[in-house]
């Protein structure tokens, strides 16, 4: 049987954290959550960032897979257009991102969950509020809830 | 070039036997995230045989802690949870080949800048460490064992711009025997060094500590000097960069013109006409000209937008009979295009004033005796175009001066930063000033800033001669007289704060002490050169403090005020530094590369090309005998979009594969 | 050991228990004190507001007589202390001061030469004496006597020489030799106002009070003074500067202590001249005092 | 002689064109029919739930399952085949991964019901009637299979061991299938028994491809003249062939007609759908976002395009409803 | 003036309003230049206006220019603002500024000095007992050579704050039966020392233009 964690707890309003998942390029905006930190700017601490070399390297796969493991939402961090440090990967993101934003509309699924920004390595204040205001429209979105799916359905219908 | 990955990757290899090193940065994670508490969880994950903490595991004791387990309890793989990966990647993957493993086995887990330092709640910031941490133990469980490429440097060095940086760096390079070419975009190099009279704190003259080091230029068997020329064109990677430079013509053939400026005597025009731009228009000069007496190389330039050949080619050319059989002139010439091959290069592309007239209250543009510091600088020099006096537009001499401190500087609606030189050369000039004139001086300053050897000795010096401080931002400067004293006069208005009541003091000169930018072009030019710049608007270095003169692309420095304001002496020890790091990579002969590079697997490519066209390298090509796509990784940069894009799943990247990014994901998503 | 002493104005007037007692010490320790024939005023601070060119001479007159004895001048009084020192320093700094007072001395037959030291009692207690001799004198131990050493200004600022500017302590272990217990008391070199009690009274006992209360506070039983200026200051305006709450703190001169510790009766050290009586508090330590 | 290896098939949600693809081996089917023993085909042949439920354990050697499980008696037959089963093998898109049912996912049941039994214009049903679980008539209650709110492959509800890709299953795949399962070497549990690379590797328009492709717009069928030769995306058809597993001969290609991806994607990928959705999103031309929307929206159902087959089976399964749609609504 | 400068006026609704702009005409560099040459004056252009000497000073906190701010008015020849600051009757001369100053400037000397200017130019209050008091002082050391306190502080108190005297006559009092009040006045031998040496100081001075 394909494989689903679902060990996920119930997720009530009241207790909703976000659960971010943060694909940020090495280049920029990796380096400005660096910067952040060394600046000691200070966020919300639901996002959890994972490194690519460039946000060219995001495969829409990467998003769904997050979606489908429990993730509230997903920021995707690029390079500012032009700034590319491949010269142009951060062009095919946008045009993947658009693409899977229409399909991600048509699975049901809110566009604040999903996010492009493009961050420069300077520009640590907009990781800071960039992830605070993410994961405040998320909360008032509440939690996903992709996960309890065909197991937990089927039982409760086969029961009926 | 060996094999980025190790042979027999994948197959067979002994079960992953994890070990996590979670570190306190003394208190700087510690003090946020509770390290016994994600230490004692990673012991409990799969896979997972050793869980520490420590102090500092970037510290020998640190260290040797991870090479021992590795040695005694067979780990083989690793994961580091401290700093950001960026600063400490490096030293963690040495102990993890120093003990005998592949150093990429490691998997780092940034919990201090992205962690502790950014969030406040403890028990969050444990929680997510430990998502973070799980996620590395999954992942690092899939790592391969990878090599770093070698590739070899060409010796030679790019220098971009001629001011005192450029200088010596390129000077530092050739003297070391290296092959610079350093490219300026005036017609002479020298910079915003070579307008100054004196430099502070110890009143050098400018001229007489530069122009050597510019003759020095000119002369050496090393340097190929290219002035009037301009970057068009960045290929290539470090250690080999193929750079196209577009030269401007100058209507004059460098090699035969020896610089005895009779043309410019010659020229029809008795008198110049035009604004001299290297006296800031305080003078006018000739369509044919010699930027200034000790321009390098000592080639005239002719301005083709005055020159009447130009514009209606009906002159006489007495210059080109005044240059007679060395024929130098020559009216046709058109721009040229070099390719040059270097592997490294530094940029010293410094900065320009800023605008005066951004700041319309204190009246530049409108009042003729207010002056920027720049002009000033050109007024007291000797060479300049009063032959050093410091008078005003009608000649006379000011009876009073007072330097406006902060234009462009320290000001939300214009620059936030301190241009950092400018309370030092205002107090250079008050004394320059007072020294030439005799005219009572006020200086107009939010803070003294005089950080440097001798600097505040300087200040001291010049508190002394009794020039005036009046501490505070001036207001406006205006001719508008409300006192009899004040009739003909510009006044300028401050609140003096440390006597806490407004003043309005009237003067015949204002000088405003512009701030340092950004050139107008950094824009571009740092596309040219793949690196960033600070939102200001500088060139972003590679660590503020460890690298600041290494970019994020590799083989690329940066020296002198392109990276923020400076003065001579920072800029000079910036240009040694970037000297030093180019010739240390030269010396080395090889770089190390990551090997992030992109594979495709050969059996499963099914040849649809969509990956072809995507590479902004051309790193992908067909291979047309087997119908299927091939990376070169020589030319691959490691971006992993074709990988994204793969719609079969047929490439992959060293260190971020799918299944490695799936189990991140996957990862800090699993509920404990 | 025999040194010029000047008294000052201050010590024959207001400040009289001062002289007495010191005269009382030095007589206990054998040292012999020759007042210098024919003082006159030293200058003080109050006169340097008019003319301290006029103020460096009168105190060059002291000094140049005091030269003729070629011994070093004890002066008591801290102001007197300041301005003979201080003049001699500005003498040798300025050229144009030298000239004045050398040429006023002339007129009047003087000469200075600058041979003199001008020296503080404390100083020469502590350097001279030493701390060993003077426990060794002790007939009447002050059994762990409670006391503020209050130094005030003018012997540390701005010219001390024989103590620490910041933290001087040169009485503090004079008194320790006689059995006296030192409080901690970090006010010790902070001004009492000086004449700002006759100018500015509210200013004035602003300051008083501050003094006062934190000796209180750390529970001293005396406040030991070094000036005349001070004592009185201290002792004089108690009721008005301490009436929240109310303070009593006899206010002594270090040598009045010291004085009885080597023996000396009260009547001969001026213990009868204070307006706030340090007899109960020896009583409570039954310190018998002759 | 040795007993045949007993064999199964069932039919799930699907269409029937698996079935079709078994009789379609033609001839060989009597080998087939000689190899083995057929224990149970309802399609075909007369069994009974009842006389598989008699089988023992494991006495299947082989049970086929194709369509997607809809409802609580596919799922039933699904566990009874399974237990009764040694291998269990998922035929065809809709048992591999939801096919073409598997779209229906975009919707929830009640909209369903509601579109088919209420709201369609052909419709009579002036009590508003709904399929019921339970009905009750002439004092009998007869119990009803349930209609799931979620179309889930096979292997969404019991164990599969390995798949038959396509729709249906070309006769050669299947073929291929069957003696692999017949051989001596079983392949890895799991495994796809089709070749694992992309259809292009088989197409005939393989060469016509260009090397530099680019997208300015995006055409249906039906908007344009195919030229018969040339590669379909060239042509700015959306063909899935690029990430859609081989085996099939590129039969639409070779019909002038675009992959729709009923293979599924090659083992390396998660997601079939968003992995043609980022190789064709990459190769959009524009850099503007007005731009790079227009040419894009010339894609009108990039859902139900992409995930034509494996909506089910993609990384999200079904769309997100409101509110909690694990209840039973 | 017009319109500008230094002025007070009041408003319709009753508040007291000043203007305070300074024009440069406001300033006398001749008194700039005096400060600089006075003893104690010299690093008087020094001064970093770090604000050491307000900070120690134990009276700053009830004066109109702290210590500070009357280095920078002084030396940039605010006269008036200074000469009329009541700073510098409040400075007691503890000497705490001088020996902490960073640039080692001898702020007390200066406060003397400034005194001295003040009482010359006439710029103080009419009533304030410090020059009354210098100059009983200097009439009494004068005459007699030596201070007798009980007599200085009477004719002090006569000619500033008679009330006040009426004050501390209950002091007095007692100070005198303490014995601490001389009724005596105090006086040296050679009196006429002190009137030529007195004489000589101020031919000198004239003589100088010191």
């Amino acid at each position: 049987m394909r494989n689903r964690e679902l060990t996920r707890p119930e997720k009530s309003q009241a207790t909703f954290e976000p659960r971010i998942v943060a694909f940020f390029c090495n280049w920029c905006t990796y380096l400005a959550a660096d910067l952040a930190g060394t600046s000691r700017m200070k966020y919300s601490p639901n996002v959890r960032v994972i490194r690519v070399m460039c946000s060219g390297r995001v495969d829409p796969q990467f998003v769904l897979d997050a979606f489908a493991h429990g993730a509230d939402g997903v920021f995707i961090g690029g390079c500012h257009p032009g700034d590319c440090h491949y010269q142009e990967g951060n062009y095919k993101t946008l045009r993947r991102f658009h693409l899977l934003k229409r399909v991600l509309q048509q699975m049901g699924i809110e566009d604040e969950r999903c996010r492009l920004e493009w961050i420069s390595a300077a520009e640590a204040d907009r990781v800071r509020s960039t992830i605070n205001d993410m994961v405040e429209k998320v909360r008032a979105l509440g939690p996903l809830d992709l996960i309890p799916t065909e197991d937990k359905v089927s039982a409760e219908e086969v029961a009926v | 070039m060996p094999e980025i990955r190790s042979p027999g990757d994948g197959a067979n290899r002994e079960p992953p036997r994890v070990g996590v090193y979670v570190c306190h940065c003394g208190t700087n994670i510690a003090g946020t995230v509770d390290v016994k508490a994600v230490t004692e969880y990673a012991a409990k994950l799969p896979g997972v045989v050793v869980s520490r903490d420590y102090k500092y595991m970037c510290s020998d004791p640190g260290q040797a802690l991870i090479q021992q387990d590795i040695s005694e309890h067979n780990v083989n793989r690793v994961v580091v949870a401290s700093c950001s990966p960026l600063l400490h990647e490096p030293t963690f993957r040495r102990v993890l080949s120093r003990a005998g493993i592949n150093s990429f086995f490691l998997q780092m887990v940034n919990i201090r800048e992205h962690v502790s330092w950014v969030h406040l709640d403890k028990q969050a910031a444990t929680e997510k460490t430990k998502d973070l941490v799980r996620a590395a133990v999954r992942r690092v469980s899939l790592h391969k064992p990878l090599q770093k490429r070698r590739v070899p440097i060409n010796p030679n060095v790019l220098v971009v711009g001629g001011g005192i940086a450029g200088i010596h760096a390129a000077l530092t390079l050739a003297d070391a025997g290296k092959q610079v070419y350093l490219v300026e975009r005036e017609p002479t190099i020298g910079g915003h060094m070579a307008k100054f009279d004196k430099t502070f704190p110890t009143l050098d003259c400018a001229a007489c500590i530069l122009t050597p080091k510019m003759t020095s230029v000119g002369s050496h068997p090393h340097i190929t000097l290219w002035t009037y020329s301009e970057i068009v064109k960045v290929e290539g990677y470090v250690g080999n960069y193929k750079v196209q430079v577009k030269r401007k013509p100058r209507y004059i053939h460098e090699d035969l013109c020896i610089g005895c400026q009779e043309c410019i005597t010659a020229c029809v025009y008795k008198e110049g006409k035009t604004p001299d731009q290297f006296n800031l228009g305080l003078s006018k000069r000739k369509p044919v000209y010699l930027p200034f007496p000790q321009a390098v190389p000592q080639k005239v330039v002719i301005d083709p937008e005055t020159c009447i050949q130009f514009k209606s080619g009906k002159c006489k050319k007495t210059c080109v009979e005044a240059c007679g059989e060395r024929q130098a002139i020559d009216f046709t010439q058109t721009e040229k295009f070099e390719e040059i091959e270097v592997g490294t290069i530094i940029l010293a592309t410094g900065f320009k004033t800023f605008d005066a007239s951004r700041h319309p209250y204190y009246g530049y543009g409108r009042y003729p005796n207010v002056y920027t510091s720049l002009e000033v600088e050109r007024l007291i020099n000797a060479a300049g175009p009063t032959g050093g006096e410091v008078v005003l537009r009608d000649g006379t001499r000011p009876k009073s001066v007072g330097i406006i401190h902060c234009v462009g500087s320290r000001d939300a609606n214009t620059n936030r930063w301190c241009s950092k030189v400018c309370c030092m050369y205002s107090l250079k000039l008050a004394h320059l000033i007072k020294e030439r004139t005799g005219a009572e001086v006020y200086n107009f300053y939010i803070d003294m800033r005089t950080p440097g050897k001798g600097y505040e000795e300087f200040y001291d010096r010049l508190l002394d001669e009794g020039v005036h401080f009046v501490r505070g931002r001036v207001a406006e400067v205006s001719d508008w007289a409300v006192h009899p004293s004040e009739e003909g006069k510009l006044v300028i208005r401050a609140e003096d704060t440390l006597a806490a009541f407004v003043r309005r003091i009237p003067v015949d000169m204002v000088v405003l002490s512009v701030g340092l930018e950004p050139q107008a072009d950094v824009q571009e030019v740092r596309r040219l050169f793949n690196i960033s710049c600070s939102t200001e608007g500088w060139f972003l270095e590679r660590h503020p403090k460890l690298a600041p003169v290494s970019t994020f692309t590799e083989g690329v420095y940066i020296a002198g005020a392109c990276q923020g304001p400076k003065d001579i002496p920072d800029s000079v020890a910036q240009a040694g530094a970037a000297a030093a790091e180019a010739l240390a990579l030269i010396d080395a002969q090889f770089v190390e590369l990551e090997p992030y590079t992109a594979f495709i697997s050969e059996e499963e490519c099914s040849g649809c090309k969509s990956c072809i066209p995507l590479c902004p390298y051309q790193a992908i090509s067909f291979v047309e005998d087997k119908k299927k796509a091939a990376i070169n990784e020589v030319l691959c940069k490691g971006c992993g979009t074709c990988v994204a894009a793969c719609p079969s799943g047929s490439i992959q990247q060293n260190f971020f594969e799918d299944d490695e990014i799936f189990e991140e994901i996957e990862g800090v998503l699993a509920y404990a | 050991m025999k040194y010029t002493y000047y008294p000052g104005c201050s010590l024959r007037g207001t400040g009289r228990a001062y002289e007495e007692s010191l005269l009382a010490v030095f007589r206990a320790l054998d040292i012999e004190l020759e007042e210098l024939e024919d003082w006159n005023c030293c200058g003080a601070t109050t006169y340097l507001s008019v003319d301290e060119l006029t103020s460096y001479a009168l105190a060059a007159r002291n000094l140049a007589l005091a030269e003729r004895e070629h011994r070093d001048v004890i002066a008591p009084c801290a102001a007197c202390y300041l301005v003979l020192n201080k003049t001699q320093r500005y003498m040798h700094d300025y050229p144009d001061i030298k000239l004045v007072v050398t040429r006023a001395l002339a007129a009047i037959g003087l000469t200075c030469e600058d041979h003199v030291r001008v020296r503080h009692p404390l100083d020469i207690l502590l350097h001279e004496v030493g701390l060993k001799t003077i426990a060794e004198k002790v007939k009447i131990p002050l059994k762990g006597l409670k006391v503020a050493p209050y130094y005030g200004c003018q012997i540390v600022r701005p010219y001390a020489t024989f103590d620490d500017q910041h933290n001087p302590t040169s009485m503090d272990r004079l008194l320790e030799a006689c059995g006296a217990k030192i409080v901690y008391y970090p006010l010790k070199t902070r001004c009492c106002g000086g004449s700002q009690k006759g100018t500015l009274p509210e200013i004035g006992l602003d300051l008083i009070h501050y003094l006062l209360s934190e000796a209180q506070k750390n529970g001293a039983e005396v406040i030991a003074t070094v000036c005349p200026l001070c004592q009185f200051n201290l002792e004089c305006f108690q009721k008005e500067a301490g009436n929240h709450p109310p303070i009593s703190m006899p206010v002594l001169y270090f040598t009045q202590l010291m004085a009885l510790a080597l023996g000396a009766s009260a009547k001969t050290i001026g213990l009868q001249r204070s307006l706030v009586s340090i007899a109960p508090v020896l009583a409570k330590k039954e310190i018998a005092y002759a | 002689m040795p007993e045949k290896p007993k064999v199964a098939f069932y039919w799930c949600a699907s269409c029937g064109g698996c079935e079709e693809a078994v009789v379609d081996l033609a001839e060989a089917i009597l080998d087939v029919v000689a190899a083995v023993d057929i224990v149970f085909w309802p399609v075909a042949l007369d069994f009974k739930r009842k006389d598989v439920e008699a089988m023992p354990e494991g006495s299947i050697l082989v049970s086929f399952v194709n369509g997607a499980i809809r409802t609580s008696e596919q799922a039933d037959m699904a566990h009874l085949l399974r237990s009764k089963s040694k291998l269990l093998v998922a035929l065809g898109s809709c048992s591999h991964l939801g096919g073409i049912p598997g779209l229906a996912n975009l919707f929830d049941r009640e909209s369903i019901l509601n579109a088919v039994y209420l709201e369609s214009p052909s419709t009579v049903n002036p009590e508003g009637s709904l399929p019921a679980t339970h009905h009750k008539d002439d004092g009998h209650t007869v119990e009803l299979p349930r209609f799931y709110n979620t179309v889930q492959a096979l292997d969404q509800v019991v164990e599969v061991d390995y798949y038959v890709p396509g729709c249906p299953p070309t006769p050669r795949i299947f073929r291929t299938a069957l003696q692999t399962l017949l051989g001596d070497e079983l392949p890895a549990k799991g495994t796809v028994l089709a070749p694992d690379h992309a259809l292009c590797d088989e197409c005939p328009r393989k060469d016509t491809k260009p090397e530099r492709l680019s997208f300015v717009e995006f055409k249906r069928p039906q908007q344009v003249l195919i030229d018969e030769q040339e590669c379909l995306l060239a042509q700015g058809l959306l063909c899935m062939g690029p990430a859609t597993r081989a085996g099939c001969e590129a039969l639409c290609v070779r019909g002038n007609m675009p992959c729709s991806g009923c293979c599924g994607p090659t083992s390396r990928v998660k997601d079939q759908g968003a992995k043609i959705l980022s190789s064709l999103a990459s190769l959009v031309e524009g850099k503007e976002e007005a731009e790079i929307d227009r040419i894009l929206s010339t894609i009108p159902d990039p859902a139900g395009t992409f995930y034509r087959y494996s909506l089910p089976a993609s990384l999200l399964h079904r769309k997100k409803l409101d509110g909690c749609h694990c209840k039973n609504r | 003036m017009g319109a500008f400068g230094t002025h007070t006026m009041w408003t319709e609704v009753g508040m007291e309003l000043k203007r305070t702009v300074k024009f440069e005409a406001d300033r006398d560099p001749e008194f700039a230049r005096w400060i600089s040459h006075t003893v104690g004056g010299e690093r008087i252009r020094q001064c970093l206006q770090c604000g050491l000497c307000s900070g120690s000073c134990p009276l700053s906190l009830y004066m109109d220019y702290t210590p500070r701010r009357l280095m920078h008015l002084s030396r940039e020849g605010f006269k008036e603002e200074v000469l009329s600051s009541s700073s510098i009757w409040l400075c007691t001369a503890c000497y705490a500024c001088m020996v902490e100053c960073p640039k080692k400037i001898n702020v007390t000397h200066l406060m003397y000095a400034l005194k001295q200017r003040a009482i010359e130019e006439g710029f103080y209050p009419k009533r304030f007992p410090i020059p009354v008091m210098a100059q009983q002082f200097s009439r009494m050391v004068r005459r007699s050579g030596r201070i007798t306190e009980s007599w200085l502080v009477v004719r002090v108190f006569l000619r500033s704050a008679i009330l006040r005297l009426l004050g501390m006559s209950k002091l007095g009092l007692r100070l005198f039966l303490a014995g601490r009040m001389n009724v005596r006045k105090e006086r040296i031998e050679r009196r006429q020392e002190i009137v030529a040496l007195l004489d000589s100081v101020a031919a000198t001075r004239k003589e100088l233009a010191l």
